[in-house]
């Protein structure tokens, strides 16, 4: 089957441009048939975004998260694994900082931090790597045995709060990990932290785009999810590169989960992870799997999530962010619709067109 | 060559300046096809001439740019195979249309299911499955699931399918690329059958002296046009090889003497099993030495792409002994025995041998991507990278020649030669190949037959599996013949005929051919 | 109670089969339709996101008109709405299916999300709303043991039979069954004896949407009576795994539903039958992912997929 | 100004109760209220420093918002804060313009399981717990002990069948396991599982109108008398808010959670600086945090003795004669087979 092929290189950056803006004139004709002005609305969760050094600490809060899960997921999907777990391997991320933190007391941060957020990542990489191991030895297919590890993480996480690591009576929490694992903000503004977690993140996403594009990892991770016959008969082990894809992609979850949990709460509680391991799967898509448009992508998603705090405040349910990030992943996937239309646009220019 | 438009009548196909532009090549130029009523008409040409694209389009797969079809001296709108159907007309593809899960009988009623009430009647499609068998002499085994019976009785599926629908018109592509003589001879007997029940039938096939066997008239293609049209009374090979590639061929390949080195490769008593756990290669057992092919031959499924597989660690070998250079090597994966410098150029070389999404310059390194200078403690080297690919793509004269183009988007035969020019400059010792010229036309055959001789005069040891006879018996220096996994015997090229090879590929030892053998043609005899 | 007592009391006490079909009904309707779907060559992991616009549907439907019945028409229909989007783009704009998918799902959840308020006038989770009677057969009823499973049961038991039996047979033993079969396998063999592959990959779609809706409709109105925002909780993806454990086969995907529902079952027995501690009790409920992953796992690689599923089929 | 948690307006738990009392508040004492919703948990401390920026007395809602309310607090000292249901962490201070209320849920769950005992005609009683956090693991407890003292003072010798759901929005799983309770010999079964229990709800309704033989939308005469003919039926027992009506007749009674009064009265304390008292308040049966729904359906089943043992037990309740046991150990002493009733 020739693949759509597009001659045009701006053509990676305009389809998710482009969705994203068919998407929000979309929602504007919901919030229009509500009875609402789709003007005011997103004027509104623009100052949600961006109006504020308030609004921007919470913004870039949420980022963090998201682009950790989000390259999980594009990490994943470059090396023709989907996992739907980074949730799970969130919460296992989380629990495994959590542990390690409230045990680093008496040691100082430069050991705690790291050794924490390693924590945080191994158990990360260890719970995907169960459903790396059952794709590469039985063949189960990652997407169902992925799901079952996040319910499986989700009742093991219940179980450590309100079990192992309960403290106090009114919340099911662990305790607050020792001060010397926690990250020290990056700013205060008011109550709320920038957290320096974000600057982890980004190192993350460069440090996958390099894996990715720089070294023979990266190559033969690639060459498994494009064509593992061909990679089996280049020497690559499918095998070895399923299960050290689910590991990295893992990793990477859990690091949320570890971030979260160093930077934001300090501890866990049941169900922390808040469904941010799916919206990984949103913005890796969103991204189109590139850690440096994950970057922007898992941006664009939490000014989104900010954004619609404040639309509340005149009337118009949240969940229309839901409905907006549905619409630009279907456009991502039938992106054919929408190169159709760029060309339709861009006709006089005669940029792009359909191989 | 122009008739007049009054004799339209006494066609049954007449195909008038048909033009079909796909978005890069014009595959069809202005081509005029007519074809008698009940005659074998044999339609051959180059690769890529657009033979295929042309019945395509008869067949209302392809719609034609420009241009009329006129069916039975009818004009004719094809918008699907369904009109095609309807009209009488039936395909065999060069690519079995076949499911592969499904019976025999399920396939052939495809799409048009006798019903009782709201259910299939598979009572009455075995029954009439049978009756054209029987008519014919297709022999098939009506409740077998099409995975499980050989590419023979495939074929005879596909016609039966045609004539199942009532075909008056049947166009068969390549039928006898991959059948053995024997199964050729079968064919002809059954098409000739066809032809006195008063069908029509369209031949496309590359092996000329088949042509002037079977068929009443011949259209010639070169580079989507016809370039000629002749009765079969009128012509001969050389000329209708002239036709087809506008200037002398040489057919044969230019192989210097040569005597072969020490051994190098030990096969000794090599058990294979394929996917479905079945001892697929029993037994095997040969030798290559350096500076020399060895040829196998034999029809597909007979166990030869399973031990490539094993002989290039992509399958477990199950028994047996795997020598190179005395070194036991059965147990080695993929990337030791490339360490041990033995390369591998696959059949399927779009599916095993390149990544499509890949540019080239990645493709051109892949199974040393991890080696110096390609990568450094883990890190790729693209400037060596480039300047390797660069080298290549010059040598080799791949087109584009554009190292940083995804591999996907060359031209089969450029893909061909990215696999070819790194498997064969990655300084193997032994290197196994496989089909070698599938689906290249004259040109490049030309060019990676001399390759592989190259690669003899270099002192590799060459192992070369191929389904064309033609090929194996002229560039090897020993063929052994591969009938269920076992090796029917062992001749020399210059030794043996065209035939006693089909004897052997249909499961005959040698020594019980050479027996009841008196009169023998040699092969070349015929050219 | 012991372990194993508690294991054999469950195993003949019929509560455990019923509440075995109870929970399996769900899963037994949106596998069937992600075989339909898949057998016709296009993935649809977005059962899960069906599901809960079929819950949700029905449940507002009925509502507002009070009829259940027409609660279930529109649940049923608003998953064949959602499948046919799904349908468009990938099959006539050769859209990644998993990606498409995936944006169903959560569109399904925004969409829902977004109308609780306007409909039920509250986040969350709706009223209670009519169910669809139980269907009560005496005849039954008086015999001993099978009288207490299938005595008095929610009509979509017997929706669900004749789902199955009908589903097997178009599948197996008409002519659209074949051909959705080979459309599945080989749509380009198919292609070329004329037969409409598009239009089979529609239908195929469509009834995955009208099955998995039927589905979600069963929660609602079949069970719960009422709909909350979490509905269905995983079932579309657990009917993911009965399809493929079922080995593409409406009667395999049945059996793989009632495994995944024998195990919920069992979870509750025990936890009804044991004394154990609290904490113990909760652990109980990691019983139905385990077994799904031990099952998923051992025996995955001895199912076939359709070989054409996922992939985009276009001519020329 | 109130902040939710996660679980949103309409959860029908604490989130409404709260709104509840905030609109109670805006109607007697002519304040203006506002609300925001935080989808998810990093929103807490925007939307409260939002809140705390456009208001003067700033609500939290749920345990969840803890930390977050602590945070926040000290950045606004001349802003009042109140948390509902909210305690502080160990070693927490509490800031002085936090006020927290919480609850002493077992208290309402006691009166519920001793309710459900002296209804229960099978010797058996089923219990279905969401996630087992702490204050579901209260709300069980007050529940057991409302039955031990049932046991104690009538020398019955009533089980409890428990199970967990492991989640708060399963309901089919709710439904199942209270069935399966039910198949196993309860006739009440006492759910502290938040969406999860409305499956329980629904099984009582089923598995009751069945065993009566009436409709399942029958009158609540007709049920009455169908009770009384047969002599017994089968129960819920709901949780938090008053869930009577979620089926009218089948729904016992509710062990509720007094937020709206919480939230009233913490509204109103605010309102001058004197009577504003930081730190934490346990709301309990006395102070009319915790109490057990009007019964408004269900009244007519329970033999008037039962209420005046009730009413006589919540007496020492309020008088702290009695102390429902928030602990497992606690759980282990608690002993009232001493209490006296005076008739
Ligand atoms: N689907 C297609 N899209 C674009 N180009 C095509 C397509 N199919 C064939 N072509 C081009 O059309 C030309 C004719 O191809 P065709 O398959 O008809 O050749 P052929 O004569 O059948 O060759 P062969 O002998 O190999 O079967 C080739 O140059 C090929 O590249
Ligand atoms: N869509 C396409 N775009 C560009 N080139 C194509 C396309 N489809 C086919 N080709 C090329 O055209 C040539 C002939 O195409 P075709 O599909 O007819 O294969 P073929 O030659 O019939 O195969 P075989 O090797 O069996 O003879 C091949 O070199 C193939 O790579
Ligand atoms: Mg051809
Ligand atoms: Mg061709």
């Amino acid at each position: 089957m020739p693949k759509v092929q597009s001659k045009n290189k701006w053509m990676p950056f305009l389809v998710p441009f482009f969705s994203v803006l068919v998407s929000l004139i979309i929602a504007a004709i919901i919030i229009l048939l509500l009875g609402k002005n789709p003007l005011t609305a997103y004027a509104e969760m623009f100052k949600g975004a961006f109006g504020s050094r308030l609004s921007w600490a919470d913004n870039i809060t949420k980022m963090t998260s998201l682009l950790l899960t989000g390259l999980a997921v594009g990490f994943g999907f470059r090396a023709g694994v989907f996992n739907i777990g980074a949730e799970g391997q969130m919460a296992v991320g989380g629990i495994m900082a959590t542990f390690v933190g409230i045990n680093m007391g008496n040691v100082p941060a430069v050991i705690a931090i790291p050794l924490t957020m390693m924590a945080g990542i191994l158990g990360g990489a260890v719970w995907a790597s169960i459903a790396g191991i059952l794709k590469a030895k039985t063949g189960a297919h990652e997407v169902i045995s992925t799901i079952m590890l996040n319910w499986v993480a989700y009742h093991l996480s219940n179980y450590v709060v309100s079990g192992p690591l309960a403290v106090g009576q009114g919340v099911p929490k662990s305790p607050e990990i020792a001060q010397s694992a926690q990250l020290p903000p990056l700013l205060t503004v008011q109550a709320s932290n920038v957290p320096s977690g974000i600057l982890v993140a980004i190192v993350a996403a460069f440090v996958v785009y390099i894996v990715l594009q720089k070294t023979t990892v990266g190559y033969e991770l690639k060459a498994v999810g494009y064509n593992p016959y061909a990679a089996e008969y280049g020497g690559i082990s499918i095998s070895k590169n399923i299960v050290l894809t689910m590991a990295i992609s893992g990793g990477l979850a859990g690091l949320a989960g570890a971030i979260e949990v160093m930077c934001v709460y300090h501890r866990i509680f049941g169900a922390f992870t808040g469904s941010r391991g799916f919206d990984g799967i949103t913005i890796a898509l969103i991204g189109q799997n590139n850690p440096i448009g994950i970057i922007f992508s898992s941006f664009l998603i939490s000014s989104l999530r900010s954004g619609s705090n404040a639309m509340q405040s005149v009337g118009i349910p949240d969940d229309i962010v839901t409905i907006i990030q549905g619409i630009i992943i279907f456009f991502v996937a039938a992106n054919r619709i929408i190169k159709m239309w760029i060309m339709k646009f861009s006709k006089p220019v005669k940029g792009g067109e359909l191989e | 060559m122009s008739q007049p438009e009054v004799n339209i009548k006494d066609y049954a196909i007449y195909m008038k300046d048909i033009t079909k532009q796909f978005p890069k090549v014009l595959a069809n130029n202005k081509v005029n096809l007519k074809v008698k009523k009940g005659e074998i008409h044999a339609l051959i040409g180059e690769n890529g001439a657009g033979k295929s694209t042309l019945m395509n389009q008869l067949y209302g797969l392809y719609k034609p740019t420009s241009g009329e079809i006129y069916i039975m001296g009818e004009k004719v709108e094809i918008n699907g195979p369904k009109d095609a159907i309807l009209k009488g007309v039936g395909m065999v593809h060069q690519h079995f249309m076949l499911v592969d899960n499904l019976t025999v009988a399920e396939n052939v009623i495809l799409g048009s299911e006798p019903k009782k009430g709201i259910s299939l009647n598979l009572k009455k499609a075995r029954e009439e499955v049978k009756k054209l068998s029987d008519r014919y002499g297709l022999y098939v085994d009506v409740d077998a699931k099409i995975e499980d019976i050989p590419v023979g009785m495939q074929q005879r599926v596909e016609i039966i399918k045609t004539l199942y629908r009532g075909a008056e018109i049947l166009i068969l592509d390549e039928p006898t690329a991959v059948l053995t003589p024997q199964e050729i001879e079968d064919i002809f007997e059954i098409m000739n059958k066809l032809r006195d029940d008063g069908k029509t039938i369209i031949f496309i096939s590359h092996k000329l002296h088949e042509v002037m066997k079977i068929s009443d008239n011949i259209t010639v293609m070169r580079l989507g046009e016809v370039t000629g049209h002749v009765n079969v009374k009128d012509t001969n090979e050389k000329q209708l090889a002239n036709m087809m590639v506008g200037r002398e061929v040489v057919l044969r390949v230019d192989k210097p003497e040569k005597t072969p080195g020490e051994k190098l490769v030990k096969i000794e008593n090599l058990w294979v099993k394929d996917n479905r756990h079945l001892d697929t290669v029993r037994g095997i057992n040969f030798e290559i030495k350096k500076g020399e092919i060895l040829g196998i031959a034999g029809v597909a499924g007979n166990g030869q792409s399973e031990l490539v597989e094993a002989l290039t660690g992509l399958r477990k070998i199950e028994k047996g002994n795997y020598y190179f250079k005395e070194k036991e090597i059965s147990k080695y994966n993929v990337r030791e025995l490339r360490e041990e410098n033995i390369t591998h150029i696959p059949e399927d070389r779009f599916k095993y041998a390149m990544i499509q999404e890949y540019p080239n310059y990645y493709n051109m390194i892949l199974g040393k991507h991890y080696l110096e200078p390609f990568a450094y403690r883990g890190f790729l080297q693209h400037e060596n990278i480039l300047k390797r690919s660069e080298t290549l793509v010059k040598n080799f004269d791949v087109r584009p020649a554009d190292s940083t183009i995804a591999t996907g988007n060359l031209s089969g035969g450029n893909q061909q030669k990215v696999v070819i020019s790194r498997e064969v400059s990655a300084g193997p010792e032994f290197i196994i190949i496989a089909q070698p010229t599938r689906g290249l036309d004259v040109g490049a055959i030309e060019y990676v037959h001399n390759e592989i001789i190259n690669l003899r005069q270099k002192d590799v040891a060459v192992l070369l599996v191929s389904m064309e006879l033609e090929e194996v018996l002229s560039l090897s220096d020993r063929i052994i013949v591969m009938y269920e996994g076992q090796i029917m015997g062992e001749v020399k090229p210059e030794e043996v005929s065209i035939e006693e090879i089909g004897l052997m590929m249909t499961g005959n030892k040698l020594k019980d051919i050479k027996l009841s053998e008196d009169t023998k043609s040699h092969h070349g005899g015929d050219k | 109670m012991s372990w194993i007592e508690a294991i054999f009391t469950a195993l003949i006490s019929p509560l455990f089969y019923k509440l075995t079909i109870l929970s399996a009904l769900p899963l037994i309707f949106a596998s069937i339709g992600g075989v339909f779907t898949e057998k016709t060559g296009v993935t649809n992991i977005a059962l899960e996101g069906i599901m809960k616009l079929g819950a949700f549907t029905s449940t507002a439907f009925t509502f507002l008109t009070g009829n259940v019945w027409i609660g279930l028409l529109m649940g049923i229909i608003s998953g064949a709405i959602l499948a046919y989007l799904h349908a468009y783009v990938s099959i006539e704009w050769g859209a990644d299916q998993i990606v498409s998918a995936t944006a169903l799902i959560i569109l399904a959840q925004g969409i829902v999300g977004f109308l609780m308020v306007p409909v039920f006038n509250q986040e969350g989770q709706s009223d209670f709303v009519s169910k669809i009677p139980l269907v009560r057969i005496p005849a039954i009823q008086k015999i001993p043991f099978i009288g207490e499973i299938f005595g008095e049961i929610t009509i979509f038991f017997y929706i669900a039979i004749v789902v199955i039996i009908a589903s097997w047979y178009l599948l197996y033993k008409t002519p659209l069954g074949l051909r959705m079969r080979a459309v599945g396998e080989n749509p380009k063999a198919a292609d070329t004896l004329g037969v409409n592959v598009k239009g089979i990959r529609y239908f195929g779609v469509l009834m995955s949407g009208l099955l998995a809706g039927l589905g979600g409709v069963y929660i609602v109105l079949g069970d719960l009576g009422q709909f909350q925002e979490h509905m269905p909780a995983g079932k579309g993806f657990i009917a993911l795994a009965a399809m493929i454990l079922g080995n593409w086969n409406p009667i395999g995907a049945m059996w793989a539903s009632l495994l995944f529902g024998a195990a919920e079952a069992m979870n509750i027995q025990l936890q009804t039958l044991l004394e154990l501690p609290s904490e113990a009790k909760a652990l109980l409920n990691l019983l139905p992912f385990i077994l799904t992953l031990i099952v998923v796992g051992g025996f995955v690689g001895k199912t076939r997929a359709p070989a054409a599923s996922g992939k985009s089929y276009e001519k020329e | 100004i109130m902040v939710t948690d996660t679980g949103g307006l309409g959860d029908k738990s604490f989130n409404d109760g709260t709104w509840n009392g905030l609109l109670r508040a805006e109607d007697e004492l002519k304040v203006d209220i506002e609300y925001i919703i935080s989808k998810e948990q990093t929103d807490y401390i925007t939307n409260l420093t939002t809140a705390a920026k456009n208001g003067d007395v700033i609500l939290g809602v749920g345990f969840l918002m803890a930390d977050a309310l602590f945070n926040v607090a000290p950045q606004f000292p001349d802003k009042k804060f109140i948390g509902i249901d909210i305690s502080p962490s160990e070693g927490q201070t509490v800031p002085n313009n936090l006020a927290l209320y919480t609850f002493k849920e077992q208290d309402g769950t006691f009166l519920a399981g001793y309710i459900a005992a002296a209804m229960n005609k099978t010797g058996k009683l089923g219990y279905v717990g969401g996630i087992r956090i702490p204050p579901v693991m209260r709300l069980e407890l007050g529940f057991r002990a409302g039955i031990k003292a049932y046991n104690q003072l009538h020398g019955t010798n009533i089980e409890l069948i428990s199970g967990y759901a492991g989640a708060f929005d399963a309901p089919a799983k709710g439904k199942q396991m209270a069935m399966a309770q039910y198949e196993q010999g309860a006739d009440i079964v006492f759910h502290a599982a938040g969406g999860t229990g409305n499956g329980v709800i629904d099984a009582s309704k089923e598995k009751g109108s069945q065993f009566l033989n009436v409709k399942a939308d029958a009158s609540l005469t007709t049920i009455i008398d169908e009770y009384f003919k047969a002599g017994r039926g089968y129960f819920s027992i709901g949780v938090d808010s008053d869930q009577d009506y979620l089926a009218p007749g089948y729904v016992l009674a509710s062990a509720m959670k007094r937020v709206d009064n919480a939230a009233f009265e913490g509204i109103k304390s605010a309102r001058s600086a004197r009577r504003f008292q930081s730190g934490e308040t346990i709301l309990s049966l006395a102070d009319g945090g915790v109490s057990l729904s009007p019964m408004k359906y269900t009244k007519g089943f329970v033999p008037n003795k039962v209420f005046a043992e009730l009413s006589y037990l919540e007496k020492l309740i309020a008088e702290g004669t009695l102390v429902i046991p928030g602990t497992d150990e606690a759980f282990g002493t608690f002993d009232v087979s001493s209490v006296q009733f005076p008739f």
